[in-house]
């Protein structure tokens, strides 16, 4: 039986295959005639959204992508940097978010999958993984059963596949009711001179076949990606796909053992769009053409047709070009692994991407314009709005303030999910979630480790995309600063709502500004990420949320730095504070969570006073004067006092400023500020030449209180018990949950 | 001492096994494929921890069914000793060689911390090193680890002095009948325990309560 | 009143669980067996009497917990 | 020939997930349940085509694979 691919191409079938009319004449006219119904497929899996970057790839050009220690920039499955003894960190975050709202589990799942194929197509072990997870407002009906089923689907795959969970975030805001967001990390070890990549190279050659066999999993899924949610977003149900870690894990292991043979010219995963994406890429980066014989790929399922295997995105499977003297080799170690291994095309000197069905030609298009030639527009933005003024601060108790925001949505512990994650596995994990940023000890290194951090704050990028996104990278700066590493690179999942309207297109130019001028500031270039639009439900989109996740190098991993109190009577010193300790109160967690307020100007992020901080404190972990640290965010001091003092288990006096307001000076969220304790004499030498060097850098550094006892006292407010603090800390989420099964 | 590590697809931690292993018993393990027709001649075998075959069906029951595992079988029978830990342990109780399963938690979740754990037994070929009621830190990383067996078995396992590790008050993790985290066989030579001590081994793991296990073990 | 609740993947929907036990009946020397698909049955007991209501009531709490109907199919059978 | 097995948990033998679905049903506010055992269902294809060997070689799947006879009950049913 040959299956259709004649199917008439009507401007319905065209716009259902997320094509506007306009794209589809230039499908016209580069082609020459009308495409088969296959080769319409290929064009809309290839030229949407979320393959060809059409409403990004003007602004992320902008982005700083090099550096002394980049190997290898955006571009390739995942970014490459140097870390010095001919080894490599290779990483990337990728978004699932519209597979996760549909199925939670499966969703996450493959979230995961997905990113970390991206990670072990390039030759690394991956070593540590983090995820960065938003949702919908707790009193939200779906929330519970999206976060229980997101947490499994995510422990579910990075636990049975076996690499450690070292980090990530969690948080709650209506405006993610109808669009959540997965954003999925993942970093990997390799030596520099055994990176793979995905460019093929010589003509004639086997492009082979790898790993789990294709079903109608996801068919169309990289269109959903890119399409808006509507009513109607139960029809779209059918396109979920199921991840297998236990494949993944022979998949991770077979090709790692087959890189070794030598065998493989080139290598790319099948993720979104599956072979479709992967040939074409294979093929266009190396000049060359790819033919595709799809009665040789192995399928699951009955009598499927060329346009599904085409766009299929049935996971755990790999395209690779190999030396075809070595294939006997390859074969063995795939069937050592019980995996898939059939070779379905080859390389051509035509340029040209044929795909042959059941005796036919299903498919024939110029290999370098289907990637090339997508379209790629500028998009109509306008600045956009300013929020309301800041509104007159209301006043609180700061105890009750303190515990308040330790008991809420978005500040409480997040114990209840990491602990759903395994966070020690491979045996390397110095620093697990709850610190500033995951750290890893380089293993078999004597003295490396790595330092992981992902972070944004929405809400400032909504009130000022600008600053919002110069903000994200430099608290993932600080956050892997705190721990004692050299901020080296980052990469970044810019998730946002629907391009096409100049407001948001506007939220995407601003953040992806600030977000340049940040990492050209602070040396901490961008090599890989993701970009997530259209997340809009009925016209409303999703708070800006660009995610930045960055990668720190501790040289040596007997000087870092926690965020738990260390000893008694210590003291603390607030690095990088203005005169008064604290001031900016707009967009704060303070106003936000407690009074339900979203006003005010974001806070501003002064990158010189960024870096300066930074190296600063940086210098102080190294010389082991730094007993604990902890950057400042949302919450401001008050918030990271706490978690320090909860961490350590051990209390702390704080001071106030005579005549000022103690709300600014304890929840102001002024950016570039450092919680430091020292094991100093505040009365010694040692202390005064510690301001000195500090005073010549401009920055100041109070002596802001003590450690010990097993209280915290701010300020004039009544001193809270460390059991309290931590009561309040740890019951949010387990109460919120229950017992949610999922 | 020599001991071996034996593989199963799906397994993960078997290289924090191995590396214990050699840190502490000086020389490196055999590493051993499942698929391997012969075992070398060692004193210890050790299953390790992970998800063989994806943990689907039951916890360890594939591997279990497996060829190697009734090398393993009949080596345990000569007396040589056999460790499972987590995924091995479940192994272990599906093959037959320890008595009891291993459930889903009670929880339903996956849980991975620290808890404490009390030596139930210190007079054995494994916590030698330990002694009785001593309460160690040790990490637990499983989705599967809720002990049950039925009562006559439990009673002759408690009565025999079988109960080698249990969670210490207030710290189970996953409900399992008497707090039990882990047994051995009647014989005393195969010892099955959900907990990690191979992630507890050195100052840079935050602790070395696991040492003593494997310093009893290999030395 | 006692009820069997069927779980079940849907056509199509990749059962790894199915193809893991497939592999290892091969090597344990079962050659007839062409294919596993792996569901979950319930078993119930409701404190009604009425088999109308107690199937209206399952079929809604499969709905709502016991399936994920994005992939799966369930079937409710009162048993009596 | 396509036969259904179904596993189950022996009774007294504990069962969390039953529980979990139990208490989450009262939350959910369904109130008629009085209990659930969950067990496991494994559609099979198998190539011969004489029901009476199919059982047995189900029954042997069973003993060797299928169930943890431990715990576990298991009932063979041969589809057609
Ligand atoms: N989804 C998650 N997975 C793992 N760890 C998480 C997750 N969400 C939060 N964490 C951890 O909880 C801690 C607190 O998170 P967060 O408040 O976002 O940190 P910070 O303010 O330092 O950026 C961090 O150590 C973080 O890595
Ligand atoms: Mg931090």
């Amino acid at each position: 039986m040959t299956l259709r691919n004649d199917i008439e191409i009507t401007p319905e079938l065209v716009a259902n295959h997320g094509l506007k009319p306009d794209e589809y004449q230039k499908i016209l006219d580069l082609i020459g005639r009308e495409p088969t119904f296959t080769e319409l497929g290929i064009f809309s899996a290839m030229w949407n959204e979320h393959c060809s970057y059409k409403s990004s790839k003007k602004w992320l050009r902008t982005l700083p992508t090099s550096g002394p220690r980049v190997i290898q920039g955006p571009g390739e499955n995942a970014g490459v940097v140097d870390i010095g003894d001919g080894q490599a960190i290779v990483f990337k975050m990728e978004s699932h978010n519209h597979p996760s709202f549909i199925e939670p589990y499966q969703g996450a799942a493959t979230g995961v999958g997905g990113i970390l194929r991206d990670v072990f197509t390039m030759g690394a072990r991956p070593v540590a993984v983090m995820n960065a997870l938003r949702f919908g407002e707790p009193e939200n009906e779906k929330t519970k059963h999206l976060v229980s089923g997101v947490v499994a689907g995510v422990g579910g795959y990075g636990n049975s596949f076996g690499v450690p969970t070292v980090g990530g975030e969690v948080q709650f805001d209506r405006r993610y009711n109808g669009n959540i967001l997965v954003n999925a990390f993942a970093a990997g070890l390799a030596d520099t001179d055994k990176i793979f990549y995905s460019k093929a190279e010589g003509v004639g050659l086997p492009v082979v076949y790898l790993g789990a066999k294709t079903g109608r999993d996801g068919v169309g899924g990289a269109t959903m990606a890119s399409a808006e949610f509507g009513d109607d977003i139960e029809e779209k149900r059918p396109t979920v796909q199921v991840g297998d870690p236990f494949t993944e894990k022979r998949l991770l292991e077979a090709c790692l053992e087959l890189m070794a043979t030598g065998a493989v010219i080139a290598i790319q995963d099948m993720g979104a769009a599956g072979l479709t994406c992967s040939a074409v890429e294979m093929g266009a980066k190396g000049d060359l053409g790819i033919e595709l014989d799809l009665d040789k790929v192995p399928v699951r399922e009955e009598r499927m047709t060329a346009y599904e295997m085409m766009l299929s995105e049935s996971q755990e499977r790999m395209l690779m070009v190999l030396h075809p003297e070595k294939e006997a080799e390859a074969r063995a170690v795939f069937e050592k692994w019980e995996l898939d291994f059939a070779t379905v095309g080859k390389t051509t000197d035509d340029l040209r991407f044929r795909v042959l069905f059941q005796g036919e030609e299903v498919a024939n298009l110029p290999i370098k314009e289907l990637g090339d030639e997508a379209p790629e527009y500028d998009r109509p933005w306008i600045e956009p709005a300013k929020p309301e003024p800041l509104g007159e601060v209301p006043q609180m108790d700061v105890a009750d303030a303190v515990l308040g925001l330790l008991n809420s949505a978005n500040h409480s512990s997040r114990r209840w999910v990491y602990e759903q994650y395994d966070t020690l596995i491979q045996g390397n994990s110095l620093q697990t979630p709850g610190g500033d940023a995951g750290v890893i000890r380089i293993d078999g290194h004597p003295t490396k480790a790595l330092a992981f951090s992902s972070d944004v704050n929405p809400r400032y990028c909504e009130a000022d995309p600008l600053e919002g996104g110069k903000q994200a990278v430099a608290e993932c700066w600080r956050n892997i600063i705190s721990t004692g590493a050299e901020p080296l690179a980052a990469t970044d999942n810019l998730n946002f709502g629907n391009p096409e309207r100049p407001e948001i297109m506007g939220q995407i130019v601003m953040a992806i500004k600030g977000i340049g001028e940040a990492c050209r500031a602070l040396d901490f270039p961008i090599v890989s990420g993701n970009v997530s639009l259209y997340n809009e439900t009925n016209g409303r989109g999703i708070l800006p949320t660009p995610t930045i996740a960055g990668v720190g190098l501790i040289e040596d991993r007997t000087k870092t730095a926690r965020n738990a109190f260390a000893a008694e009577g210590q003291p603390i010193l607030l690095v990088g504070a203005p005169a008064v300790w604290g001031s900016h109160m707009g967009q704060s967690a303070y106003l936000r969570d407690i009074f339900g307020r979203h006003e005010g100007a974001a806070p501003a992020v002064d990158l010189e006073h960024e870096k300066k901080t930074g190296h600063f404190v940086l210098s102080l972990i190294r010389q082991g004067v730094a007993t604990a640290v902890h950057d400042l965010s949302d919450g401001g001091l008050a918030l990271g006092l706490a978690e320090m003092a909860i961490r350590g288990g051990i209390g702390a006096t704080v001071n106030q400023l005579n005549e000022i307001d103690p709300i600014p000076t304890f929840f102001g969220e002024d950016q570039g500020r450092y919680l430091v304790t020292v094991n100093l004499d505040p009365q010694g030498e040692e202390m005064l030449a510690l301001w000195k060097r500090a005073g010549e850098l401009g920055l100041f550094a109070p002596w802001i209180g003590s450690t010990g006892g097993n209280t915290l006292k701010l300020g004039d407010a009544r001193a809270i018990s460390i059991e309290q603090l931590r009561d309040a800390y740890e019951g949010w989420f387990p109460g919120f949950m229950g017992s949610t099964i999922s | 001492m020599k001991s071996a590590v034996v593989v199963f697809p799906g397994l993960n931690r078997e290289r924090d096994m191995v590396t214990a292993l050699e840190k502490i018993g000086g020389t490196p393990p055999a590493v051993v494929w499942h698929k391997d027709t012969d075992l070398p001649d060692v004193d210890l075998i050790v299953i390790p921890g992970g998800f063989s075959y994806g943990d689907y069906l039951r916890a360890g029951a594939i591997a279990a069914r497996s060829p190697m595992m009734d090398i393993i079988r009949d080596r345990a029978e000569k007396g040589v000793k056999v460790l499972g830990v987590c995924n091995g342990f479940q192994i272990l109780t599906e093959a037959g060689l320890l008595p009891g399963v291993l459930m889903r938690n009670a929880s339903l979740k996956f849980v991975c911390r620290e808890v404490k754990l009390k030596i139930a037994n210190a007079d054995t070929a494994f916590t030698g090193r330990y002694s009785d009621g001593q309460v160690i830190r040790c990490p637990v990383a499983h989705h599967d680890g809720n002990y049950f067996a039925e009562t006559d078995t439990l009673k002759s396992i408690e009565d025999n002095g079988q109960v080698v590790f249990r969670y210490a008050e207030g710290s189970n993790p996953n409900g399992s009948l008497n707090d039990i985290a882990g047994i051995t066989n009647a014989k005393g030579n195969v010892l099955g325990m959900m907990p990690h001590p191979e992630n507890l081994i050195e100052p840079e793991h935050g602790g070395e309560d696991g040492r003593a296990l494997f310093a009893g073990l290999l030395n | 009143m006692k009820a069997r609740v069927i779980v079940t993947l849907k056509n199509g929907v990749l059962d790894p669980q199915g193809k893991a036990i497939e592999g290892s009946l091969a090597s344990l020397g079962f050659a007839g067996v062409d294919s596993v698909r792996q569901g979950k049955v319930f078993d119930v007991e409701l404190s009604t009497a009425d088999a109308v209501s107690a199937k209206k009531e399952l079929e809604s709490i499969c709905e709502k917990l016991l399936a994920n109907t994005v992939i799966e199919n369930y079937a409710v059978e009162i048993i009596g």
